[in-house]
């Protein structure tokens, strides 16, 4: 097992605890995530239809708005033109945002507003001539005008929107391929590793009981004899007393070397 | 943000301004700084660039920046650089081309989020 | 006794006149796909070869009127420089409606801090005076007024209509149609003095000017802050129409009002018998036409001048139309805006 | 040069005219009594001994002068415009030099008179009783002044008429082509009138005979 690929933890059962409620956090975001951005996808396509809507009838609208401005043109000749252009004070049309929420993310949204600022140079531009036509071409371009707010407030939600679903893709994607496996990788590593002291310690034990037994029965052979031939108690008693000593020794020495192995073990391992 | 809203900037030739100028976007503020600028004949790109530029990042009261498409052509790089959501730059058409959606920096993108039926 | 002065200016100006683009040159315009098209057709028929060689492709509308335009003062020039007085006076009198154009956009555009060959750039060369730069450079509204009443033509209008307060504060629109007020009345005066043949025609034609001076500000002022009083100011004190038509014109409100007073003077009973408002402004302009067409069927007399000056911007605008129409491919509304009087015999 | 002859300086130049005859008449007046009245018999008297050749001379005069002044006025009137409007349509200009010959035509007719009349002087000594020429003279004399008068005049109101339909003949021409010949036509019935100042010029002279009695 490769160390990149998962936590680093103690394979303990106390964090097989606290990863495995991770991995089923992560789980579960990656659900919400995956909603979210599928709302972001849908809404995201919902404005392009209406951004493609919008920009084909922008060029009818502009193509009225220019044409009547024309007639304003042709109608009053070139001192309405200059009229207009050296008439600009304050803005009348003014945009304002304001937010709207969708799956969490703020997509600004814009108002076209009557600032209600007067425009006297311009009001009566033409008023010899054509002064009609121009209140004409007013109104086509402020038809246009609030078409583009819409158009704007649009081509905004779909800048936000675009960056918001990649943010979340990102999200969905390192959730799936980074976290998750990454969590479980740890689940099964702390799982493998715990197993695995247990058959260490299994094994010990059950070499111990063998010995143990083994040797009992050894020496209950051995008292059989004894008891079959005085001679063989002899030898049997000084024998066990022998025995004793072994085990005694035996015993501590594994003991005390099983405990360090483990405790190497679990360095090796941090 | 202003109270009263921001801005729409227009970038564009004489006629097309001067519509939205009628329609009452034109302002001139107390630094006398104007938000539109009619490209002529003798407007150079750099001056075109300079206005785009200050309109998207210096100036923080404009919220659109409508932009005819012939001049678009001109600093497409620019337009195309531009990502942010405010201010929000739209190509409009002019009275002279009529719309042509494929050049159009937005809407290349949509087409090709759609794949193929955007239009 | 007219040609020993003037015989060479009038056959010159009835020479340009009959190289105007006529009903079948429109036609066949109208017929053009591309602004090219509509540039070789011009080279190829008329004197337009000249001004429109150095048009490069793209062509746009602008292009073709401002080559018009430069045809239009080029004829203008010749013929002023040709003419000795009368005549020359009488063109002077033509020129003073640009002029005052000019002189509003100078103020305008001073007023707004625009630079001088900006404005000069814009400026109809037919209303150029010597003073203009002068004007143009001028520091304030004191210093402009001082400097329009000192050295140019305008001076009698301005100070008879305005003070150098007023031009600061009133709208420049109003001031301009007081001072194109004020210019009509003076022209009147100054052919009264002419013979009586052109005395006769020319009132007929001030008298139509005046009537649609007045119907079009009446017209235009709806809807928009002018208080009736002041539309009063704007009016003539001549004109078919006067004086009581125009206390009547003074009262509308509506632009069926303004038709209902034009039906009754004969004049004016077809224009005002048209369904569309618009149509009023247009009939008025071919009513205009027509009788400049009609002066233009006598010879010896100056009226002739003025009906070939309106012709010119007749042609101007209608080139300007036909052009915009092709250029923004709205080629069905092309009748709505052309006016051909049918020039030739 | 203002025009001389407009609508404001004809009363003028009529007064003035009144004014001369009258200072004439009454410069003729005998000095007697104070009965204001013209002595038609002096002026009668003047009259008849004013030599037959100054009046012959003065008809010669008037009928070439006045000729070539209608003459010159119409080439003036015709040619200015022909020029104008020649700027722009120079294919008018050979065809309307027609006009301009027509005009010219008028000042050829007054030379023709003015030779016929010169042709009839001849010298006639005076009655060497009276010191007064015969009246046959006397009538020669004044029948080549009236006819150089009436052709003169004549020829010089066509020279204006050809000029003035001349002019507005080049304006046509250059207009419409088909109108050429039309307004010609025009223009012949208008030099033909000089015509007929011609003729009576050259009847009216054909009495004048200058002989020996």
């Amino acid at each position: 097992m490769s160390n990149q690929n998962r936590l680093q933890v103690a394979p303990t059962v106390t964090q097989l605890a606290v990863i495995k409620l991770r991995l089923q956090g992560a789980v579960r975001g990656h659900a919400l995530l995956k909603k979210k951005a599928d709302a972001l996808t849908l809404r995201h396509r919902a404005v392009l239809k209406a951004i493609v809507e919008r920009k084909t009838t922008l060029g009818e609208i502009m193509r009225e708005a220019h044409f009547s401005w024309t007639r304003a043109r042709h109608a009053g000749g070139e001192s309405v033109k200059h009229a207009v252009l050296d008439g600009v004070e304050r803005a009348k049309v003014r945009v304002r945002a304001s937010e709207e929420n969708v799956a969490g993310v703020k997509i600004p949204k814009f108002f076209l507003r009557d600032t209600g600022a007067e425009q006297r140079r311009m009001e009566l531009a033409g008023l010899g001539r054509g002064g009609a036509r121009v209140r004409e071409a007013r109104g086509a371009f402020e038809k246009a005008m609030t078409l583009l707010s819409e158009l704007a407030s649009l081509q905004t939600a779909f800048v936000t929107l675009d960056e918001a679903i990649r943010t979340t893709n990102r999200r969905v994607n390192a959730l799936e391929n980074y976290v998750t496996p990454r969590l479980q990788n740890t689940v099964k590593y702390i799982l493998g590793e715990l197993d695995e002291l247990e058959r260490e310690e299994f094994f010990r034990l059950k070499k111990v009981q063998a010995k143990k037994k083994r040797d009992v029965e050894q020496a209950e052979r051995e008292v059989a004899e004894i008891v079959a031939d005085d001679e063989a108690l002899r030898i049997a008693s000084e024998e066990l007393r022998a025995y004793d000593d072994v085990v005694r020794g035996e015993g501590g020495r594994g003991a005390g070397g099983n405990l360090i192995e483990t405790e190497q073990d679990e360095d090796l391992l941090f | 943000m202003n109270e009263d809203g921001d801005l729409v900037a227009v970038i564009g030739d004489e006629d097309t301004v001067t519509g939205f100028l009628l329609a009452g976007v034109g302002h001139v503020d107390e630094r006398q700084r104007l938000n539109y600028l009619v490209v002529g004949e003798r407007t150079t790109d750099d001056e075109i660039a300079d206005a785009f530029k200050a309109f998207t990042s210096t100036r923080e009261d404009v919220a659109v920046v409508l932009i005819t498409q012939v001049i678009a052509d001109r600093i497409r790089h620019l337009v195309d650089a531009h990502s942010r959501a405010i201010p929000s730059v739209l190509e409009i058409p002019d009275k002279e081309n009529p719309y042509r959606p494929e050049s159009d920096s937005v809407l290349s993108r949509v087409r090709h989020l759609l794949g193929g039926d955007g239009t | 006794m007219f040609n020993r002065k003037h015989g060479f200016s009038e056959a010159f100006v009835r020479g340009c006149h009959s190289k105007r683009l006529s009903k079948r040159d429109y036609e066949e315009l109208g017929r053009c796909d591309s602004l090219e098209d509509v540039k070789t057709y011009l080279e190829s028929i008329s004197d337009y070869s000249d001004y429109l060689r150095n048009v490069q492709p793209p062509v746009k509308p602008e292009d073709i009127v401002a080559c018009c335009k430069r045809r239009h003062v080029k004829e203008f020039n010749t013929c002023q420089h040709q003419a000795s007085p009368p005549l020359s006076t009488f063109l002077e009198y033509l020129t003073y409606g640009h002029m005052i154009d000019n002189l509003m956009l100078a103020l305008n555009g001073m007023l707004h801090g625009r630079s001088s060959e900006e404005i000069l750039d814009k400026c109809s060369p037919i209303g150029l005076f010597d003073s203009l730069p002068s004007v143009v450079i001028s520091g304030n509204v004191q210093e402009l007024y001082r400097l329009v009443l000192v050295d140019t033509p305008l001076a009698k209008y301005l100070s008879g209509a305005v003070s150098a307060a007023d031009l600061d504060e009133l709208n420049v629109e109003l001031i301009r149609n007081v001072l194109y007020k004020e210019y009509l009345q003076d022209f009147m005066k100054f052919c009264s003095t002419l013979d009586l043949r052109t005395n006769e025609l020319m009132k007929n034609l001030l008298d139509l000017e005046a009537d649609r001076h007045a119907i079009r500000i009446t017209v235009n002022s709806f809807g928009t802050e002018l208080s009736k009083s002041v539309r009063t100011t704007l009016y003539t004190n001549f004109g078919t129409m006067h004086p009581d038509g125009f206390v009547r014109l003074a009262t509308c409100e509506t632009v069926d009002e303004v038709k209902q007073v034009l039906v009754t003077y004969p004049g004016f009973h077809e224009v005002a018998a048209k369904d569309d408002a618009h149509d009023v402004d247009r009939g008025l302009r071919i009513l205009e036409l027509e009788s400049c067409q009609r002066v233009l069927a006598e010879q010896f007399n100056l009226a002739a001048f003025y009906a070939f000056s309106k012709f010119q911007e007749n042609e101007l605008s209608n080139l300007m139309w036909l052009t915009e129409c092709i250029a923004q491919r709205q080629k069905s509304s092309l009748g709505e805006g052309l006016i051909c009087i049918d020039t030739h015999l | 040069m203002p025009g001389i002859l407009n609508e404001r300086s004809i009363p003028v130049l009529a007064a003035l005219w009144t004014l001369t005859l009258v200072l004439i008449v009454r410069g003729t007046r005998v000095e007697e009594g104070s009965a204001l009245g013209i002595d038609w018999a002096r002026l009668w008297l003047l009259f008849t001994r004013i030599n037959p050749y100054f009046f012959s001379a003065l008809g010669i005069a008037a009928a070439v002068g006045l000729s070539v002044a209608g003459a010159a006025w119409g080439i003036f009137i015709t040619g200015s415009t022909l020029l104008g409007a020649a700027v722009h349509v120079p294919r008018i200009t050979s065809k309307n030099l027609i006009s301009v010959i027509f005009c010219e035509a008028v000042a050829i007719y007054g030379v023709i008179i003015a030779i016929i009349l010169s042709t009839k002087l001849s010298d006639v000594p005076r009655d060497p009783d009276t010191g007064a020429y015969h009246p046959s003279t006397m009538m020669a004399g004044y029948a080549v002044f009236a006819s150089g008068l009436t052709c003169g005049l004549a020829n010089l109101v066509c020279g204006i008429c050809v000029g003035v339909v001349g002019s507005s003949c080049a304006l046509a021409d250059a207009a419409n082509p088909a109108l050429f010949v039309k307004i010609l036509v025009i223009e012949i019935f208008g030099s033909a009138l000089g015509l007929f100042g011609v003729i009576v010029a050259i009847i009216l002279s054909s009495n004048a005979v200058f002989e020996k009695v």
